[in-house]
This record gives C-alpha cells, sequence and structure tokens, in this order.
C-alpha cells in the first residue's frame, strides 16, 4: 500500500515544479510594465523603482526565476503590493475558510447524493429514480455561481432569514455553520444530482453481480445487502470523479466566496486580480493548485482503501 | 423496518437541522457596530494616506489632530491642544498641548516630541510622504517645552486650520512607535491617541477597532467596531436586511424603498465633491464662447441629476459645494432655453448644429447623464456622440483635452482651495482653460489669512469661471447612510463623515 | 431491425476511411439521426438549433437593439413591447438575451475548436511516439495545465492578457487542451497497432502523414463527443468570467454581464437575473443532452442495443 | 422408500421480457430422498439452472411461477414468507453454490468478513439469544475452510477474493453451504468454469461432506461425465420439460428417450474410441416459440408425424424409471442409435 502512495506522491513534485513555472511565467504575458502595473494609479516613479527591486523584476528571466522558486521553496511568497501584508499569511488566512466551504459543501453533497443514489437504485420503481435522472440534469444545468445568485435572491433578498455576508464570527460554531448553508449548498447542489445518478447507475449493476445473489442466498438481510456490500462497491466510480471534482469545486468556490462576500482562497485572488496585486494572485493560484493536487491524491489513495484491487497493479 | 424508510428519516433530519440553524441567525449581536465602506483602507499611516474621504471615518477613530472639526459641522474646535495663540506676522503658531494624554498600547504619553515627529516626517523629502504637499510651507516644529510646540511657516499658511491639521496629515503618531516598528510596519499597526485602537485587520475582509479605555476623552459607548469593504451596493443592501450590518448604503434607486420601511433610518447628506460637464476650450468647436453658452442652455441639468441620482441629489450652481464658507450663493441657475441656444448657435455661425465628442467613464452615474444630456442637446441641433472609456484612460484624455466635452467629479475638501487649485493649473485641468486673473485669484487666495477677504477672493473666482463658462456645473452627489433604526447615529459631518464614538444603541 | 447496408468492398477498411469515403454529409446525417433517436438528443438539438439561429441572425430576430438606452423606462417588468422587461440602463433584455447567444455561440465554438486541434494534435504525437522523450514531455505539460483548477487559471490568464472576448477564448482554450490531449493519447494508443497503420508504416510513409492520414480520422469519435460536453462548460466559464467582470467588455450584451448587472441590482428588480440565468441553464442542459446523444451514437456498443 | 425430503410437482415457470412470454419451467415434477443426489442434465438454456433458482426463490423479478408446489419436508415453499424463508431456509437447510467463483465473492471485503457475517446470521437466526462474538465466528470460519482443504486457513482467511485461485473460492463456498445443518445442497455448474483437475477434486469434497451430514445434492450440469460419477438418479430436461428420469445406470445403461440417448453418444468415453462422436444437428428453440408438440421433433432422427401433434406425457416406463417420448411409449424398449 504504501509504495503505491509514494508512487503517486512522487510524480506531484515534477508536476508542482511545472505549475510554478507556469505560474511564473504568467507575469511575463502582462502588457506594459507589470511594476507600474501592478501600482496603477498610485505609480509615482519612486514606487515603481522600488517595487521593481524588491521583486527583482529588472533582472534577466532564469534569474528571476531562479528567485522565485527560491522564495517558494522558503516558503516566502512575496509580500502583497496593495497591503503591504505577506502573501503567506493572507492565505494562510484564507485557506481555512474554503476547505470548510470546500469539505462541507463536497461532503454533505456525496452523503446526500450517494444515499439518493442507492435509494433510488434499491427502491428502482419508485419515482425516485425519475427524481434522481431530474436533479443530475438540473446539477448539470445550474452553475454553481448561478445557483448562488438565485439562492441568495430567494434566501436572503425575498425571504431575508440567511445571512449573505461572510464566514460568520470566528470561534461561534453556530454562526459559522448558518453562514456555510447557503454558499455550500450552492457549490455542492449540482453534485447531489450528479453523484446520485452516478450512484445509481452502478448500484444498478453491482445489484444484478453474482456475489450479491450469493449473499442473498445465505440470507444476508436485505438492508445490510443494499447499504454494504452492494454499496461499498457502487461508491467507486464515485470517488473518482470526487477526487477529479475537487478542482471544479474550487473553481465554484471563487464565485460563491465573492457573491456572498465569505473570505478564502477564491475572493483573495480575485480581489487581487481587480487590485493587479500579482505576488498575491501568484501565491492563492499555486495554493489553490496545490490543494487540488493533493486531493486527487487523496481521492486516489481512498480508491485504493475501497477497492484492495488497485493495491497491487 | 424497510430500509428505504430510515434513509428518509436520516434525510429530512437533515434538512431540518439546517433549518433550525438559520432560524437562530443571530441578529447583528448588541454590543458590535458593523459598518459597509465601499474598499478597504490601503495603509493607516495617517501621513501615507491616498484616497482621502473614504478612510477618514476609520483614521478619526485611531487619531486625534491638535485640532478638530465639531463632531457634525465644520466649526474648528480644541483637540490634543487646549489653547492656541498664532504670531502677528502669521509665519508661526503655538500650540498648548493637553496634559496626560496617553498612546494606545501602552507607549506613553503625547508630548511635544510627538507633534514635533509627526509633522517634520512628513515634510522630510527622504521620506516621500505623498501628503509632502499639504505641507509645503510648514519649515520646522519647534519643542518649546513638553506640553507646548511651535509650527514656523516659510509664509503664511491659509488652509492650517481649515483642511490641513483637522485632517488626515495633521494627526499625531506616537514617536516611539514608528522609531520602534518602523514606517512600513506602522501602516499595518498604527499606534494613535483616537478613542479606538486597532484590534485586527484582514486585508479585503475587516477591520475590527475596539474601544480604548486609556481614552483621554468621553469614553465611546459602543466598545467594538467593525468596517466590512462591501464593493457592491447590492451586497450591502442585502446585508442590511438580513441585519447582518448596522450601517450600510444601496444604489441610489433603493434608497426610497429603505426610507419608507420602518425597520431602517436614512440620512442623506450632499457629497463635498462636484460633478460637471466640462467643454475643451482651446479647440473647435468649443474654442467660441457663444457655443458654450448655447450647449449650457441646450442641457437640463435639472432632468441630468433626476435621472442619474433618482431625486436623492440637488443640481449644483457653482464649483464649491453649498454650505462652505466661501461658496458663491447668488450663482446663476441656467434652466433650459432651446430657443437661446439656437440664436447663439446663430451668432456664431452654427445655425444648422454641430457635432460633439463626450468622454465618459465607465460607471451607471456618468452613463445615464450622458444619455439624458444627448437627448437634450439634440433639440437644439447639437450632436452629442458618447464613448465610454475605461477609468484610467478616462482621464488621461480628459486631462489631455483629447474630447470636446467631458463629464469629470472631483472630491473637495471644505477649503475651495482644495477643488480650485487645479483649475489655475497645467495638470488635472481638463478643460485646459488659462485665465491669468483667475490664477493670480487662486495665488491670492492661498496665503490670505483674513477670512472675509479670502472668502471674497474665492466668490470673484467663480464669478470669473462662470463668465468663460467652460464647465456646466451639475450637481454635489449625496451620500446616503442607511441605518438599523436600534441605533441612535451620533453626529454626522455635513458631507456624510460618520463619527463613530458617537454611536450608541437603543 | 433496419441493418445498415454494409457493401463487400466496404469490409476490411478502418472506420475511419468507411467515413471519409462516404461523403461526409452521408455520415453527418446517419450520426444526427442516431442522436436524434436518443431520447434527449432531439431536445438538445432542437435549442442548440434555436441557439446558432440566434447567434447568426440575432439582428433580424432580436425586436430591438439591444444597447439603445431608454432612461424613463429602465427596470420596467415584462411587457408586450419588452417581453422580458427593461435593465438598469432601460435596454431591451430580450434583445440582449438573443445577442447573448451570439457571444456564447463564439466562446463555445472557438475555445472548444483551439484547444481540441492544439490537443489532439499533441495527444496524437505524444501517443504515436510512445515511450520516447517527446511522449514524456507533453504527458508533463498535460499534467501540469491539468493540475491547475481550470476556471482560476483561466481567470488569472485573462486578467493578465486583460479583458476582451479574444483573451477569453485564448484563456479557455488553453485550460482545456490537456483533456482532448489525453483522449487523443488513449486512443492513438489503440489505434496505432491497427493492421491499417501497421500497412501504412509497412509502406513507408512519413511519420507525420500517417498521423493525419490514419491515425487522426480514427481516433475523432470520442474527441467529438467531448466537443459536445466541454461547449457547455465553455459557456458556463465565459459568463463567469463576465460576471467577475474579466470577460466581454461592456456594452456587448453577454449573458455574464447581464447576471452581473442583475446581481448589481438585485434589490431593486430581481427578475433582472433570471433571464440570463435561464438562458444559461438551457443552454447546459441543451449540449449535455445532445452530448450524451452523440455519445450513444458514436459509441459501437451502444448502436447495436 | 423413505419420505422424500424434496417434492417438486408441476411446477411450472415463466420469465415474462417485454413483450416475450418464456415458458421456462413446464410442468416439472420429481422427488429427491434424503442423503441422495440428483443429477440435472442437458444442453444451456433448458432451464435447469432455473430450478435452483426457483427452489430457494433468488428468481430475478421478471420471473412468475404460474403453478406447481415446492415440497420440503412437507412445507410447500413457494407458500413461506420471506422472512420465513431467510430465517429457516435459505443458507441454512437449502444452500446453492454457483457456477463462476470469480466473482461469487464480494470483492471489496476479506473472506473473513464475508464467512463471519453470514455465521452471526445464521447463528442470530437458530440460536436467537446467543451471545457469540467476532472471535467465535472467525474461528468458526476457519474451521469452515480447513474442512475443505484450504492449506494454512489462519492466515487465508483474513484475505481478500481476488488472492484466492478459482478453485480456492469454491472451496470457501462449498465451506460455507455445507456445514451439519444442511440438508440439501443445490449446485448450479459448480465445477463448470474450472479446469478439469481442480472440477475432480471439489466434486470428490462435494460428495464427502455431503455424505458426512447426509446432505443431498440437487446437482445441476451439462457434463453428463461428471453425474455419471456422483448422482444416484439423473434427470435429463429439454426446453423446460423433462425428457427422462431414472436410475443413473439404467439411464446411462438402456436411454428411453432419442435425445437422452444423442446425448450419451456424444459423450467421449472409452468405448466411443475411434468412432465419430455425435452433434446433435440444429439449435435448443428459443422458450417462447417452441415448436408444437414434442419440442424435440425438429432435430429428432427418427421424429414421425404423433411427435408433431402430441406433446409427450412423462410416463413410467420401468420401474423407478420415466420417460417422454411417444415412439418408446409405442414400441417400448428401443435402441436409439444415432450414428
Amino acid at each position: 500500500m504504501l509504495k503505491y502512495i509514494i508512487k503517486r506522491a512522487l510524480w506531484v513534485i515534477p508536476t508542482l515544479l511545472g505549475v510554478l513555472i507556469i505560474l511564473f511565467s504568467l507575469t511575463y504575458l502582462m502588457p506594459g510594465d507589470p511594476a507600474s502595473a501592478m501600482l496603477g494609479p498610485r505609480a509615482t516613479p519612486e514606487l515603481v523603482a522600488e517595487l521593481n527591486q524588491r521583486l527583482h523584476l529588472d533582472r534577466a528571466m532564469p534569474v528571476r526565476l531562479g528567485y522565485y522558486l527560491l522564495g517558494v521553496a522558503k516558503g516566502d511568497l512575496g509580500t502583497s503590493v496593495w497591503s503591504g501584508h505577506k502573501v503567506s499569511s493572507l492565505l494562510a488566512e484564507a485557506l481555512p475558510h474554503t476547505a470548510l466551504l470546500a469539505l462541507t459543501s463536497l461532503g454533505v453533497a456525496a452523503l446526500i447524493g450517494i444515499l439518493l443514489g442507492a435509494f433510488a437504485a434499491v427502491r428502482r420503481d419508485s419515482p425516485i429514480g425519475g427524481g434522481v435522472t431530474i436533479a443530475s440534469l438540473l446539477g448539470v444545468a445550474v452553475p454553481d455561481f448561478v445557483a448562488a445568485l438565485l439562492l441568495m435572491l430567494l434566501f436572503c433578498v425575498q425571504i431575508p432569514i440567511l445571512p449573505a455576508l461572510g464566514a460568520g464570527a470566528a470561534g461561534d460554531p453556530i454562526d459559522i455553520a448558518v453562514h456555510l448553508i447557503l454558499p455550500a449548498t450552492a457549490l455542492g447542489i449540482g453534485w447531489v444530482g450528479y453523484l446520485a445518478r452516478l450512484t445509481r447507475e452502478s448500484m444498478l449493476d453491482v445489484l444484478d453481480a453474482d456475489y450479491i445473489r450469493t449473499a442473498r442466498a445465505f440470507a444476508i438481510p436485505r438492508r445490510a445487502i443494499a447499504y454494504r456490500y452492494a454499496l461499498k462497491n457502487a461508491v467507486i466510480p464515485s470517488i473518482t470523479v470526487i477526487g477529479l471534482g475537487v478542482g471544479k469545486l474550487l473553481g465554484g468556490a471563487v464565485f460563491v466566496e465573492i457573491i456572498f462576500s465569505r473570505p478564502g482562497i477564491g475572493k483573495l485572488i480575485v480581489d487581487a486580480v481587480y487590485a493587479r496585486d500579482f505576488p498575491v494572485v501568484q501565491g492563492g493560484i499555486l495554493v489553490a493548485t496545490i490543494l487540488f493536487v493533493l486531493a486527487n491524491l487523496a481521492a486516489d489513495i481512498s480508491y485504493a482503501f475501497v477497492d484492495p484491487r488497485i493495491q497491487y497493479d | 423496518m424497510k430500509p428505504d424508510l430510515k434513509m428518509g428519516k436520516i434525510l429530512i433530519l437533515m434538512i431540518a437541522f439546517l433549518l433550525l440553524l438559520s432560524f437562530s441567525v443571530s441578529a447583528v449581536s448588541k454590543e458590535e457596530l458593523k459598518i459597509a465602506t465601499w474598499e478597504d483602507i490601503s495603509t493607516f499611516d495617517p501621513g501615507w494616506l491616498t484616497s482621502v474621504e473614504r478612510e477618514l471615518t476609520i483614521m478619526s477613530c485611531l487619531f486625534n489632530g491638535l485640532v478638530k472639526y465639531k463632531e457634525g459641522s465644520w466649526d474648528i474646535v480644541p483637540d490634543l491642544a487646549e489653547s492656541w495663540e498664532v504670531a502677528s506676522d502669521g509665519q508661526s503658531v503655538v500650540f498648548h498641548l493637553r496634559k496626560n494624554v496617553q498612546f494606545h498600547k501602552g507607549f506613553g504619553e503625547m508630548t511635544a516630541e510627538d507633534v514635533k515627529f509627526s509633522y517634520e516626517r512628513i515634510i522630510d523629502p527622504a521620506a516621500k510622504s505623498p501628503e509632502k504637499g499639504t505641507w509645503k510651507l510648514l519649515e520646522k516644529v519647534e519643542v518649546i517645552d513638553k506640553y507646548t510646540a511651535k509650527l514656523i511657516f516659510k509664509d503664511k499658511m491659509a488652509n492650517l486650520f481649515t483642511s490641513a491639521l483637522p485632517m488626515n496629515s495633521g494627526y499625531i503618531v506616537s514617536k516611539k512607535a514608528v522609531e520602534k516598528i518602523g514606517q512600513e510596519k506602522f501602516g499595518k499597526d498604527p499606534i494613535g491617541t483616537g478613542p479606538y485602537q486597532l484590534a485586527s485587520w484582514k486585508p479585503k475582509t475587516h477591520v475590527k477597532l475596539a474601544a480604548f479605555d486609556g481614552y483621554w476623552g468621553d469614553k465611546p459607548k459602543i466598545n467594538k467596531v467593525t468596517f466590512l469593504p462591501i464593493v457592491e451596493d447590492s451586497t450591502s443592501e442585502t446585508a442590511l436586511r438580513t441585519g447582518e450590518i448596522n450601517i450600510g448604503r444601496s444604489a441610489m434607486i433603493n434608497v426610497k424603498s429603505f426610507k419608507k420601511n420602518s425597520k431602517f433610518a436614512v440620512y442623506s447628506k450632499p457629497a463635498l465633491k462636484t460633478y460637471w460637464l466640462g467643454m475643451t476650450v482651446n479647440k473647435p468647436p468649443f474654442d467660441k464662447l457663444e457655443l458654450r453658452q448655447a450647449f449650457r442652455y441646450a442641457v437640463n441639468v435639472d432632468n441630468i441629476v433626476e435621472a442619474a441620482f433618482y431625486g436623492t441629489a440637488k443640481r449644483a450652481n457653482t464649483v464649491l459645494p453649498p454650505g462652505l464658507p466661501d461658496y458663491w450663493s447668488d450663482a446663476p441657475v441656467y434652466k433650459q432655453d432651446i430657443e437661446k441656444a439656437k440664436n447663439l448657435m446663430k451668432k456664431a455661425g452654427k445655425s444648422g448644429g454641430f457635432k460633439v465628442n463626450l468622454f465618459i467613464p465607465g460607471n451607471d452615474a456618468e452613463r445615464i447623464m450622458a444619455e439624458v444630456i444627448k437627448a437634450d442637446a439634440a433639440k437644439a441641433g447639437i450632436d452629442v456622440v458618447i464613448e465610454v472609456k475605461e477609468i484610467g484612460a478616462f482621464n488621461d484624455a480628459a486631462n489631455k483635452g483629447e474630447t470636446d466635452a467631458y463629464i469629470q467629479f472631483y472630491t473637495s475638501t471644505i477649503d475651495p482651495y482644495y477643488i480650485m487649485q487645479w483649475f489655475a493649473g497645467e495638470s488635472w485641468n481638463p478643460s485646459q482653460w488659462r485665465n491669468a486673473d483667475f490664477t493670480e485669484l487662486i495665488k491670492k487666495g492661498a496665503s490670505e489669512i483674513d477670512p472675509q477677504k479670502r472668502n471674497q477672493i474665492y466668490v470673484d473666482a467663480q464669478k470669473l469661471t462662470d463668465k468663460d463658462c467652460w464647465a456646466i456645473w451639475l450637481t454635489h452627489g449625496t451620500k446616503v447612510w442607511i441605518a438599523q433604526n436600534n441605533l441612535n447615529i451620533g453626529a454626522i459631518y455635513p458631507n456624510g463623515r460618520m463619527t463613530p464614538w458617537t454611536m450608541s444603541f437603543k | 431491425m433496419k441493418t445498415d447496408t454494409i457493401n463487400q468492398a466496404e469490409v476490411g477498411m478502418s472506420p475511419a476511411q468507411l467515413v471519409l469515403k462516404r461523403k461526409w454529409t452521408d455520415t453527418l446525417r446517419v450520426t444526427l439521426r442516431a442522436v436524434v433517436k436518443v431520447k434527449g438528443g432531439l431536445w438538445g438539438g432542437i435549442f442548440i438549433s434555436i441557439m446558432l439561429i440566434c447567434a447568426i441572425g440575432a439582428q433580424w430576430i432580436s425586436p430591438s437593439d439591444p444597447n439603445a438606452q431608454d432612461i424613463m423606462h429602465r427596470f420596467a417588468g415584462p411587457s408586450l413591447d419588452h417581453f422580458f422587461g427593461t435593465d438598469y440602463l432601460g435596454r431591451d433584455i430580450f434583445s440582449r438575451i438573443i445577442y447573448g447567444c451570439r457571444i456564447a455561440v463564439m466562446v463555445a465554438f472557438g475555445a472548444v475548436t483551439l484547444s481540441s486541434i492544439v490537443g489532439v494534435f499533441l495527444g496524437v504525437v505524444s501517443g504515436y511516439n510512445e515511450g520516447k522523450k517527446i511522449d514524456y514531455f507533453i504527458i508533463w505539460l498535460f499534467d501540469i495545465v491539468r493540475s491547475f483548477p481550470q476556471i482560476i487559471l483561466a481567470l488569472a490568464i485573462v486578467a493578465v492578457l486583460g479583458p476582451s472576448l479574444f483573451n477569453v477564448v485564448i484563456a479557455l482554450a488553453f485550460t482545456a487542451f490537456p483533456f482532448y490531449g489525453r483522449v487523443a493519447r488513449a486512443q492513438t494508443l489503440s489505434v496505432k497497432e491497427a493492421d491499417y497503420v501497421k500497412a501504412a508504416e509497412a509502406m513507408g510513409l512519413k511519420p507525420l502523414k500517417i498521423i493525419s492520414r490514419h491515425i487522426t480520422p480514427n481516433i475523432m469519435a470520442p474527441v467529438i463527443v467531448c466537443l459536445g460536453m466541454d461547449m457547455a462548460t465553455m459557456i458556463v466559464w465565459e459568463s463567469g468570467l463576465s460576471f467577475l467582470g474579466l470577460g466581454v467588455r461592456p456594452p456587448t450584451a453577454s449573458w455574464g454581464i447581464m447576471l452581473r448587472n442583475g446581481y448589481k441590482y438585485i434589490q431593486t428588480s430581481p427578475w433582472m437575473i433570471l433571464w440570463p440565468a435561464l438562458a444559461i441553464a438551457l443552454a447546459m442542459i441543451a449540449f449535455s443532452l445532445f452530448s450524451e446523444g452523440l455519445r450513444v451514437a458514436l459509441d459501437p456498443k451502444e448502436r447495436e442495443r | 422408500m423413505s419420505e422424500p425430503l424434496l417434492e417438486v410437482s408441476n411446477l411450472t415457470l415463466d420469465y415474462n421480457l417485454g413483450n416475450r412470454k418464456m415458458r421456462a419451467l413446464d410442468r416439472i415434477s420429481f422427488t429427491l430422498d434424503k442423503g441422495q443426489v440428483l443429477g440435472v442434465a442437458g444442453e444451456s438454456g433448458c432451464g435447469k439452472s432455473t430450478l435452483g433458482l426457483a427452489i430457494l426463490r433468488l428468481l430475478p423479478r421478471v420471473a412468475e411461477i404460474r403453478r406447481g408446489e415446492v415440497l420440503f419436508n412437507g412445507a410447500n415453499l413457494l407458500k413461506l414468507s420471506e422472512e420465513q424463508m431467510e430465517q429457516e431456509i435459505r443458507g441454512q437447510k437449502i444452500t446453492m453454490i454457483f457456477q463462476v467463483p470469480q466473482n461469487a465473492l464480494n470483492p471489496v471485503f476479506k473472506i473473513e468478513t464475508q464467512m463471519t457475517d453470514i455465521l452471526r446470521v445464521q447463528d442470530k437466526y437458530q440460536n436467537p439469544g446467543s451471545r457469540k462474538r467476532r472471535k467465535d465466528f472467525r474461528q468458526q470460519a476457519i474451521e469452515r475452510l480447513e474442512l475443505t482443504g484450504i492449506a494454512d486457513p489462519q492466515a487465508r482467511v483474513s484475505n481478500y477474493p481476488f488472492e484466492f485461485s478459482g478453485g480456492m473460492k469454491q472451496r470457501v463456498m462449498i465451506g460455507m453451504a455445507l456445514s451439519s445443518g444442511t440438508s440439501l445442497l443445490l449446485a448450479d455448474e459448480a465445477t463448470t468454469a474450472l479446469d478439469v483437475t481442480i472440477e475432480a477434486q471439489i466434486n470428490r469434497l462435494i460428495t464427502r461432506l455431503a455424505a458426512e451430514y447426509g446432505t443431498s445434492i440437487l446437482y445441476v450440469t451439462h457434463n453428463l461425465g461428471v453425474l455419471s460419477e456422483m448422482a444416484d438418479r439423473i434427470m435429463i430436461m429439454y426446453a423446460g420439460r423433462i425428457f427422462e428420469m431414472g436410475e443413473t445406470q439404467n439411464v446411462f445403461g438402456s436411454p428411453r428417450h432419442p435425445y437422452s440417448a444423442a446425448l450419451l453418444e456424444s459423450l467421449p468415453s472409452r468405448q466411443s474410441k475411434g468412432k465419430r462422436l455425435l452433434s446433435i444437428p440444429g439449435f435448443v428453440p428459443p422458450l417462447d416459440r417452441l415448436p408444437s408438440g414434442c419440442s424435440f421433433h425438429p432435430r429428432c432422427a427418427f421424429a414421425e408425424e404423433m411427435c408433431r401433434q402430441k406433446v409427450p406425457p412423462l410416463t413410467e416406463v420401468a420401474d423407478g424409471h420415466w420417460s417422454a417420448c411417444l415412439l418408446d411409449q409405442k414400441r417400448g424398449r428401443q435402441k436409439w442409435q444415432w450414428t
């Protein structure tokens, strides 16, 4: 098992190196002089010169790349041009909010989606089956930021019962939970339908498998067969999808955080983009990418936990 | 028991739990005041502040100056200085400081040393402070004794008491603190003498202030104030409706609906800024005075202001906002008069009409104004072509005079010099208007200390502007604050700036 | 069951040559008929054709000029002369939705074609040179671009290049090409073992010729299915970027910008947000149904059933 | 003769696939005594597997029992409630092993988990109050594996199914299916998927354990060779009907139905060395479009006009030897010689 994890982990390193190089080269795409673009209207000549010096913008490309990689290795992602805070501290503050949002939305959606899918498969002819197909279509149809807008319209504007702002007072779990309801629903809603349909289809296949018939032949209770024996097999396709989905989810988090003014990596990146605060943009994307790569790794590993056959190939 | 029933039960339980949570939404907890602002503050260092008006509400909580505007009006009253004497030649002022005033976070008592340090650090050429211009007439500060400081000037400084001392560059910082943590860090961790001190600052997320129990003046009634940077008006409106913020703002169009709603109280004040429809005077068509006057009669200012500000703002008749001492109260009010406009055009040989390029920035107010101007001007045969430009490009093009007409706004302070100085100079004078008498008047005004003489100088300057008709004044806009009705908002300055330390919950 | 008339001459030809031999219009007709047979495909097809018609003939179809402002009647509700009502500048929302199709279609087709061309080319090249250095380099490239969360990378690229329709297409294409690349590479790995490829190699054809003549046509089926699905995603991302103010420049009518304005005036007129949301949702459903139909039509296993 | 353990009478069953109605079992009647092995033979698609599933009521949704009774120790299994089937019959009195051992075990659970689950369920039904804990069931499972001849069961029990070969997996199934409480084992093509050497070992294991526990077996297979060694009595089925039934040596010795004879002739054996083996022409008819009369007549070399009109009833042509062939009944014992 360990060999398999290490193999997967080692492959991440060259990928991340490539990610850093692409992130670094983005600044070259910037039209005009990056420093004055970053400073914008406040660009007095002295400030531009000072920034050029601080970000080594005036040196040759390989030298700058070296500085950048060295900096990232040391954990120093530079300082925000706009607020003067260290990028790493800004990210450290924003990360927990995004992680919480991602985990709750994906977690709850996966739980409800998979259970709904299994439920629809067990009750094959019930209307639930049809409902699941429609839900999955809706899930695909309504992108997360449109769902966020409609949810806000419904629960904050028309019937103002849920908060539409921020992530709640730190340390007050109820308040944090209440501030999570709408954003997590917006992000997760697409997943419920999709995972439900995926689980329902694979569950229907699994229920026809021989080992299920064996279990019935030995009088294992019907519920244990469906929700333990069959579900563990049926959930395998969902796990890969969830691993890949984290990337899409992080993308969605950007919009949900903006719409609900929630602190987080997404909002940090977009605010930095508006303020042309490039070190923060680079740092934010790097962290989001690392989150995504780790999530994929986690999915691969959990895949092996669920399906033992994976460990050995 | 059927397996699927159990599943159904779990789902219903989960949904019920979520709903239960939502009803326990704690309305904004009593002792914390939440205020929505436009953008986040970029630095807390009074000497390095750039966009002034928006950040003064926060800065005035953290710092005091030697003098201040009395809360709710522009009268100058003592603050950290109990009294002062102005030298007969006006070249120096001696301030007697209040005793036993403590700085935040245990940085000790405020003394004349701090006053000297606070001003000299701004005029120090090496420090490159953006406020250098405000104090260019200050030569140095002398420490007479622990509680007495003498400011010495190169020349008489007219706006010392009106827009220097009581504004951000006049705030007193703790010398010990700045020397200990350095200017850059001080921008993130300010030490002043104000009623509140900085509790935490998360860029683009919130600024949390906590009441300073060692404050020399009367303690604020609310001990926690949080400023939330909210860019979109609609987000602030929604937060007001769900009770998440105490004070916020709304799009102009929705102000009426908040006024009607008993849960809210609406406070609106004319903003200290002026919108105008400017004409470039150094090239056709507006190099001819008659055509400028014709354009003035063609447009209907009342319509423009009503459309863009939905009735929340009044029209402006001159560059200075009303309420300022040197406001030209009997400035002429030009009503739309198509006939007069046509006659003037015939006199200038353009009876068949002419084309006008109108540049505007992308925000909604200017867009709406441009549309109304285009519709009215067409009645007089003037064909207005609107071009929307991104804010940076708009300012460049307007300042270089690349357009025939433009819609621009400048913010001002209670000191007329602050806004009128630009029209005498080269930069930020979009109409390219050069008038020697006007420039002479502005220079004299800058060093005239006697208030009556100073007011007359600025009124004459406004008359000159009206005579040359290079600008059609539109409005001073309005600053609207909407507060939950469980809050008495205390004193609000004439331009809408708030004073959190005077606020309390009912 | 009507069986396809397969004459003896066509036996033994590679599927792609079969396709190329028949006029491509026949293939299109056969595929479309198959797609339409699939339950969802029909509806998907209908809505997509409506979108295409709106995109091409917007100026004739839309009742009024999308940028014509009528300040006095702004925020008007749906009425006879403004089916969907008017926005904050008094512009007719119905016409803007129709013109919005144009942006959506341009971005969807533009980004998808660009990313598939680049992706398929790289995929086939790397698949064909399996195990060589270039294969590892291309796989490395795919993995790097794939490990970025797509919309976040697109957002950064547009921010750097400056928001415009062209830059949006470039950014979206850049983030999407690895998906086509991987599909193409996987297909190439299996197709390059086929006898008609071995035969071509035996005849001494240059690798580039083999790739273009023999391999690429045979791997297009799964790629085409990806195209359908991806168009829906591209439309969402364009509107997402426009929503953030990083997409198309106003005053062009794009669904994303209309969503942004809807959000800005959510208190004043809630329905302003509904129409673009509805348009995006319908486009998404249409494309996913259509590509589902496409998948079933092009998947030989499914067709027998 | 002792009172039969299992008595199936006039069992008729249809599969409703969309608009097609397939008669999978047509008036099947037979008896099975305690400790006896009844072989059920016939080409694939003749309904022999459906028989096992019908007895244990594990039929798919689309199956519908039209008529008939299945008496087990006097109780009609078709009338029992689902709870009764689970609590008393399935996995306890009647057990079943299936053809493809590869996926007979759940791939994502350890052997130990699957075995202990089954043992716990059985224990719960047999002695409700028992306080046995997981450790006891694990020990019981290891003993079962030992009985089936799996080496080092202590370690192997915590392996996953994919770590076992086909034969080993079938041994696990047999370990579960055959225990002291089992009265009837339904073996559905139990060794067909295994190679010949393993097949012999598995079949010997089944016979040994069945004898030890006095379990009767319904051994379904298309391989007559296996039945010749294992089965006491043989039943030959064709297109859902019984064509011949009797003592193994009688049926092998003197088949009373042309189809049985044909099956025997297509069987490689010492006698047929050097001769060409028979392959019966034509195909097994689809169950929803059966030929009239005797459903074998289109392929039967000896068919006559009456075979086409009348459906031959299953009649006793000798002591304990039944056959359903009009010609045989008319002409008495015949030597149905195909080649």
